[in-house]
């Protein structure tokens, strides 16, 4: 098995695909967290921090597809990690052996590559389902100084299996923790702002991945020491390639606004921090308008 | 699995077709809206299609409106049951970087395009069809302009803009007369006690067709707040489960309007598409089903190929 | 399995409630049409209820007219991917035999009752209601009446019978001079440009409520042919594909009209009528789920009772 | 496993029961003809000729259940013998192990019982998936003297485990005739007004269930030898238990009209051969109207 991955080290726009894909396997890697395996018809090399769109095949798809980002994947494989939360993820978990899926990807802009991050130590954040693009970098990319944060709320939250001595852990509750592992107590950003190792005037590069709130709180971490800081945002999506205006985020625009709407799943889900009008986030773009369509 | 195409069905939708002045390369379309401007997409690949682009007879570009739109505010889309509400609310990049941009840009990719447009004043669509007609009445693929006439609450005049035939005709009739040579479509809401009387109004002011339906409202809550999904509470409604109410407004403008219509809604499958064909529409629009599948105008076009 | 009930639900369905003069026993009924006269299923029994009439408010009757009706030819009844589209037709036994046979045996058998009646006069209207009042007005479980507005191509006078605001008070207003006791709701049509011109006039002529939604029209073709499936081409659409625009109706009456509303269209689950709820309906009716499962409505008036 | 078919040998109606069943198997009866085993959540006594509405359960269940008769149950199990017409048999078809089914039933008019025949022996003529209501008749009730005629187009069209010695078998071209076994060419219909021993004087009862041109046929031969004839009519439905009028036959009626709509899913399927209008049946019923709801 060739691992594809290998073939892009830095991203350069590959090819979308659009795939059938077989359900082989969902695997519980923590209480809430589930790996989705699939065997693809054809192979989808992909760089770390790209996403596919994902769905069921044929009378039972859903409307939309969903987006997950891309854990791993061989030519014959493609793992994603996910958590139920509605209709679509639902869906998944109740998938069959041998039941058809269809897979759109990889799409989006992904993470740096290694060579863009000027030979600066990469600090990766994650919460919940926001570890799969950063789990895939650190594993094809990541070089010793390279340093992964997970946060979860407790020890049943944490995907063990997942997380190797490179990841650092956080638990808002220090319960269930397995023997001869480790987890600190509170928030994964303040946890990385106190590590011994992230102290001292080394300039390094974050990425993150997580919830809103959490993103927020790395985006003031590092602009609090002036590192570069690239987030992969989870923007609702209905095409997940350019087609709909479904997925916007306010960004930085020098137009008389100061702000436009980029297209998540074209410009991104990777922006870097600074791009992005967090003022603006989650609240509405513009004053409710007169005009839909 | 292949599709058995019905005894009936005697036409290659991938064959050039006749619409008013123009000669369309082809029968199964894209919706304004849901495959953007028509320039995405293009480097994607399925087995045995070389894009998505393929055997389609017209993109009907996101409707651009003659300033900039940002749009509507997050969430945009609610997915139901069986469908998709959307409140993009029109975001666009304006009718000048659409002609200065896109446009060309299409032309250069060989994109079979039909222009969709929106504007608050009938006159608006005369200068706007008169500007395309200098920018690019000499362009290959670019066949011609659907005017979107099924926004609420655009007029500057009220709220029935779109639902008022007197209105519908005007529009129609500004385009019209600086449309020469490509094909003029009305896009006709679905929101009204008569689309016969919006249908008969465009195709008496000079419209070649008439696209129904645009979405239907619909509204989805959000259990667990009580609250509405959308900000602004209601909006289109697409998908499968509209594809029934399109028959009926299509089939109500075939029996009572003299005049040709595309048919728009809920379109899926090379079933679903041969539906509206058996109706009488002259060519067919995919939509959302677009939005899950970049392919899926181009897997219908090539499913209703006969032989 | 069992719906955890949003914290925002604090009612009891199953408990009564005044609407109007009169006090319903509850909030969960079914639509007209789906549970013929209410006289069907008695003797049905599913695990943990005892009939499908358990908790339920009301049964809104068939719709009669003052005389019986054969209805439409066969077939009557397309089912599409998510929705079914009827065209029954109005059969019905007449007012004659459902004022002498029908609502003295549901008196007998403790049905609550919603009389749904249609007519092609106003004054039709009035001449039932007294009649009803004479025949049932001491009757413990004949609640009211539903003026079913909702049938294109009923009047004399032509096709806008249900679709015109003045016609639709001259109804309630007939009804509810001879109804000093029992609620009065108007049904309304979704098949109208604005939904709230009807309502409006409904309450202001002293409906108790509007019951929304009737049918979209919808149409299915057979591929086979290429003709329609129902002989008369469109049918009334309903089902779960409609919830979304039951709900946009729903929440547009509830925003713009003073005024009570009985949200239907589309039910087919717990989850389903809280939507309604949310917008503010004080009842729901469950329509063509109850046609494939008797206990639909029993079984959401169970759900929805909290703790 | 008590037979509780035996319990109602005689029509008194049994309560219908709304219940829940587990896919068993799909198994093929013939090329056309698919027999479905399913396990009942609660026991669902039924007279023969009586239906039951069956859906799949859950979110994948169609808006309307499809009238199926009932082949043969006993208090845990239930068979069915169906064809693939459509998006519900096509569902049937694609069920898998262990998924759930909603059973309604069971439903409508059977056929008269042995002792409502007048002594007279009974004969059943069935055509394609007109066969379960006979079958069950006649494994149930059928003594000696009872015959039963069963038509397919050729041998591969024939359910031939299902059809013992009482059966007779016809079909319009014979081909694909097992060794051992009897298959006579023409239709049904036909055959069984040549048959041998339905000469003579005796009077008899026919049951039967069919295509409408079948039946047309069953009656018009009944008719001519002055026997009752009762007909299963499987009309398109939406509920099957009265609640829609979807579902309506015209009947002789001696109102003005001279016929009347009745509810093909609570007075029948089974009615009695003179009451159907069969210069009506299949025809619109009135001139188009404008009306409805
Ligand atoms: C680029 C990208 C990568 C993603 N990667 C992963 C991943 O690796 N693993 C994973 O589990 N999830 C990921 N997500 C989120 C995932 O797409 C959603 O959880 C999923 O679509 C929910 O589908 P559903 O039908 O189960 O829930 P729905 O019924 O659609 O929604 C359930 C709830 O989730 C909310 N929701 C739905 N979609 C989103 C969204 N995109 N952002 C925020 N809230 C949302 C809804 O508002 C609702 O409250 C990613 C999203 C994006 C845009
Ligand atoms: C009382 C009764 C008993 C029945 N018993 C059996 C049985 O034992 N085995 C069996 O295979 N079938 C039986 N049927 C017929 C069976 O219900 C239909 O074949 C089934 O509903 C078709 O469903 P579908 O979704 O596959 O097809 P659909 O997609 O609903 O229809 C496919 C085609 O069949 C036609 N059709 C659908 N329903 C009927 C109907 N009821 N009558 C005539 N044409 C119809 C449609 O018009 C269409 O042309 C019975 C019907 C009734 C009313
Ligand atoms: C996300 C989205 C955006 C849309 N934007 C437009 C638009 O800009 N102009 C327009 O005329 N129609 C627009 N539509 C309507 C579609 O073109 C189409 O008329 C409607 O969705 C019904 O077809 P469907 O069911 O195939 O989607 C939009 C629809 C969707 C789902
Ligand atoms: C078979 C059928 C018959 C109906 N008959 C009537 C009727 O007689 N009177 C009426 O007011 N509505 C009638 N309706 C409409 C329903 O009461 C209801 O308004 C509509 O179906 C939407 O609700 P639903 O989606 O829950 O079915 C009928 C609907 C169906 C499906
Ligand atoms: S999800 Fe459609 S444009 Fe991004
Ligand atoms: S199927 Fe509904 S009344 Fe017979």
């Amino acid at each position: 098995m060739l691992r594809l991955e290998a073939a892009v080290p830095e991203f350069s726009p590959v090819p979308t695909v659009s795939t059938t894909a077989a359900f082989l396997a969902n695997v519980r890697e923590s209480a809430g967290l589930i790996r989705l395996d699939v065997s693809l018809a054809r192979p989808v090399p992909f760089a770390a921090g790209q996403f596919a769109m994902v769905n069921l095949a044929g009378e039972h798809s859903l409307v939309f597809s969903r987006p997950f980002s891309i854990l791993s994947a061989t030519e014959e494989r493609m793992s994603f990690l996910y958590r139920v939360v509605g209709r679509g993820t639902a869906a998944l978990a109740g998938l069959r052996a041998g039941q058809e899926l269809t897979i759109l990807g990889p799409l989006g802009r992904p993470f740096p590559g290694p060579g863009a991050v000027g030979g600066k130590p990469v600090v990766l954040i994650a919460g919940g389902v926001g570890l799969p693009p950063l789990h895939n970098w650190l594993t094809r990319h990541g070089r010793p100084g390279d340093l992964g944060f997970f946060g979860g709320r407790d020890g049943q939250d944490i995907p063990w299996q997942l997380l190797d001595e490179r990841w650092q852990i956080s638990v808002d509750e220090r319960t269930d923790i397995p023997a001869g592992r480790e987890a600190w107590p509170g928030r994964v950003a303040d946890f990385a702002a106190r590590h011994a190792a992230l102290q001292g005037a080394q300039p390094r590069v974050v990425f993150s991945c997580g919830p809103i709130p959490m993103l927020k709180a790395v985006a003031e971490l590092a602009a609090a020491r002036g590192w570069a800081c690239h987030v992969s945002l989870e923007e609702h999506m209905g095409c997940g390639y350019g087609a709909c205006k479904g997925c916007v985020v306010p960004v930085v625009d020098d137009g008389g606004a100061g702000w436009r709407n980029a297209t998540c799943c074209v410009e991104g889900p990777v922006f870097s921090a600074d791009e992005i009008r967090w003022d603006r986030y989650g609240k509405p773009a513009v004053p409710l308008p007169t005009i839909e369509g | 699995m292949a599709l058995q195409l019905p005894a009936w069905w005697k036409i290659d939708p991938t064959a050039p077709f006749e619409l008013g002045p123009r000669r369309l390369p082809g029968r199964i379309w894209t919706a304004s809206g849901c495959f953007a401007y028509g320039l995405t997409g293009h480097d994607f690949a399925a087995p045995g299609f070389a894009s998505p682009y393929e055997g389609l007879g017209a993109v009907v570009t996101k409707t651009v409106t003659p300033a900039p739109r940002a749009g509507n505010p997050m969430p945009r889309l609610a997915e139901t049951a069986c469908g998709a509400i959307n409140s993009i609310g029109l975001e666009n990049v304006g009718f000048d970087r659409f002609c200065d941009e896109v446009l060309p840009e299409l032309e250069r990719r060989g994109v079979p395009t039909v222009a969709s447009l929106a504007a608050t004043r009938p006159a608006e669509f005369g200068t706007m069809a008169a500007r395309l007609h200098r920018v690019a009445g000499g362009f290959a693929h670019w066949h011609g302009v659907e005017v979107n006439l099924s926004c609420p609450n655009v007029a500057e005049g009220g709220h029935d803009f779109g639902r008022d035939p007197a209105t519908v005709a005007e529009c129609v009739a500004a385009a019209r007369a600086e449309l020469p040579d490509r094909a003029l479509l009305a896009k006709l809401t679905p929101n009204i006690t008569d689309i016969t009387e919006l249908s008969g109004a465009a195709i008496n002011a000079g419209a070649d067709a008439v696209s129904a339906i645009n979405t239907v409202l619909g509204l989805e809550v959000d259990l667990t707040t009580g609250q509405p999904v959308l900000p602004r509470r209601f909006g289109g409604y697409s998908g499968p489960a509209v594809l029934p109410i399109a028959l009926a407004k299509v089939d109500e403008i075939v029996q009572k309007t003299g005049g040709k219509v595309v048919g728009v809604g809920g379109i899926a499958t090379a079933t679903d598409a041969l539906k509206f064909f058996a109706l009488g529409a002259v060519a067919v629009q995919v939509g959302t089903a677009q939005m899950r599948d970049p392919f899926a105008a181009a897997r219908i076009a090539r499913e209703l190929r006969p032989g």
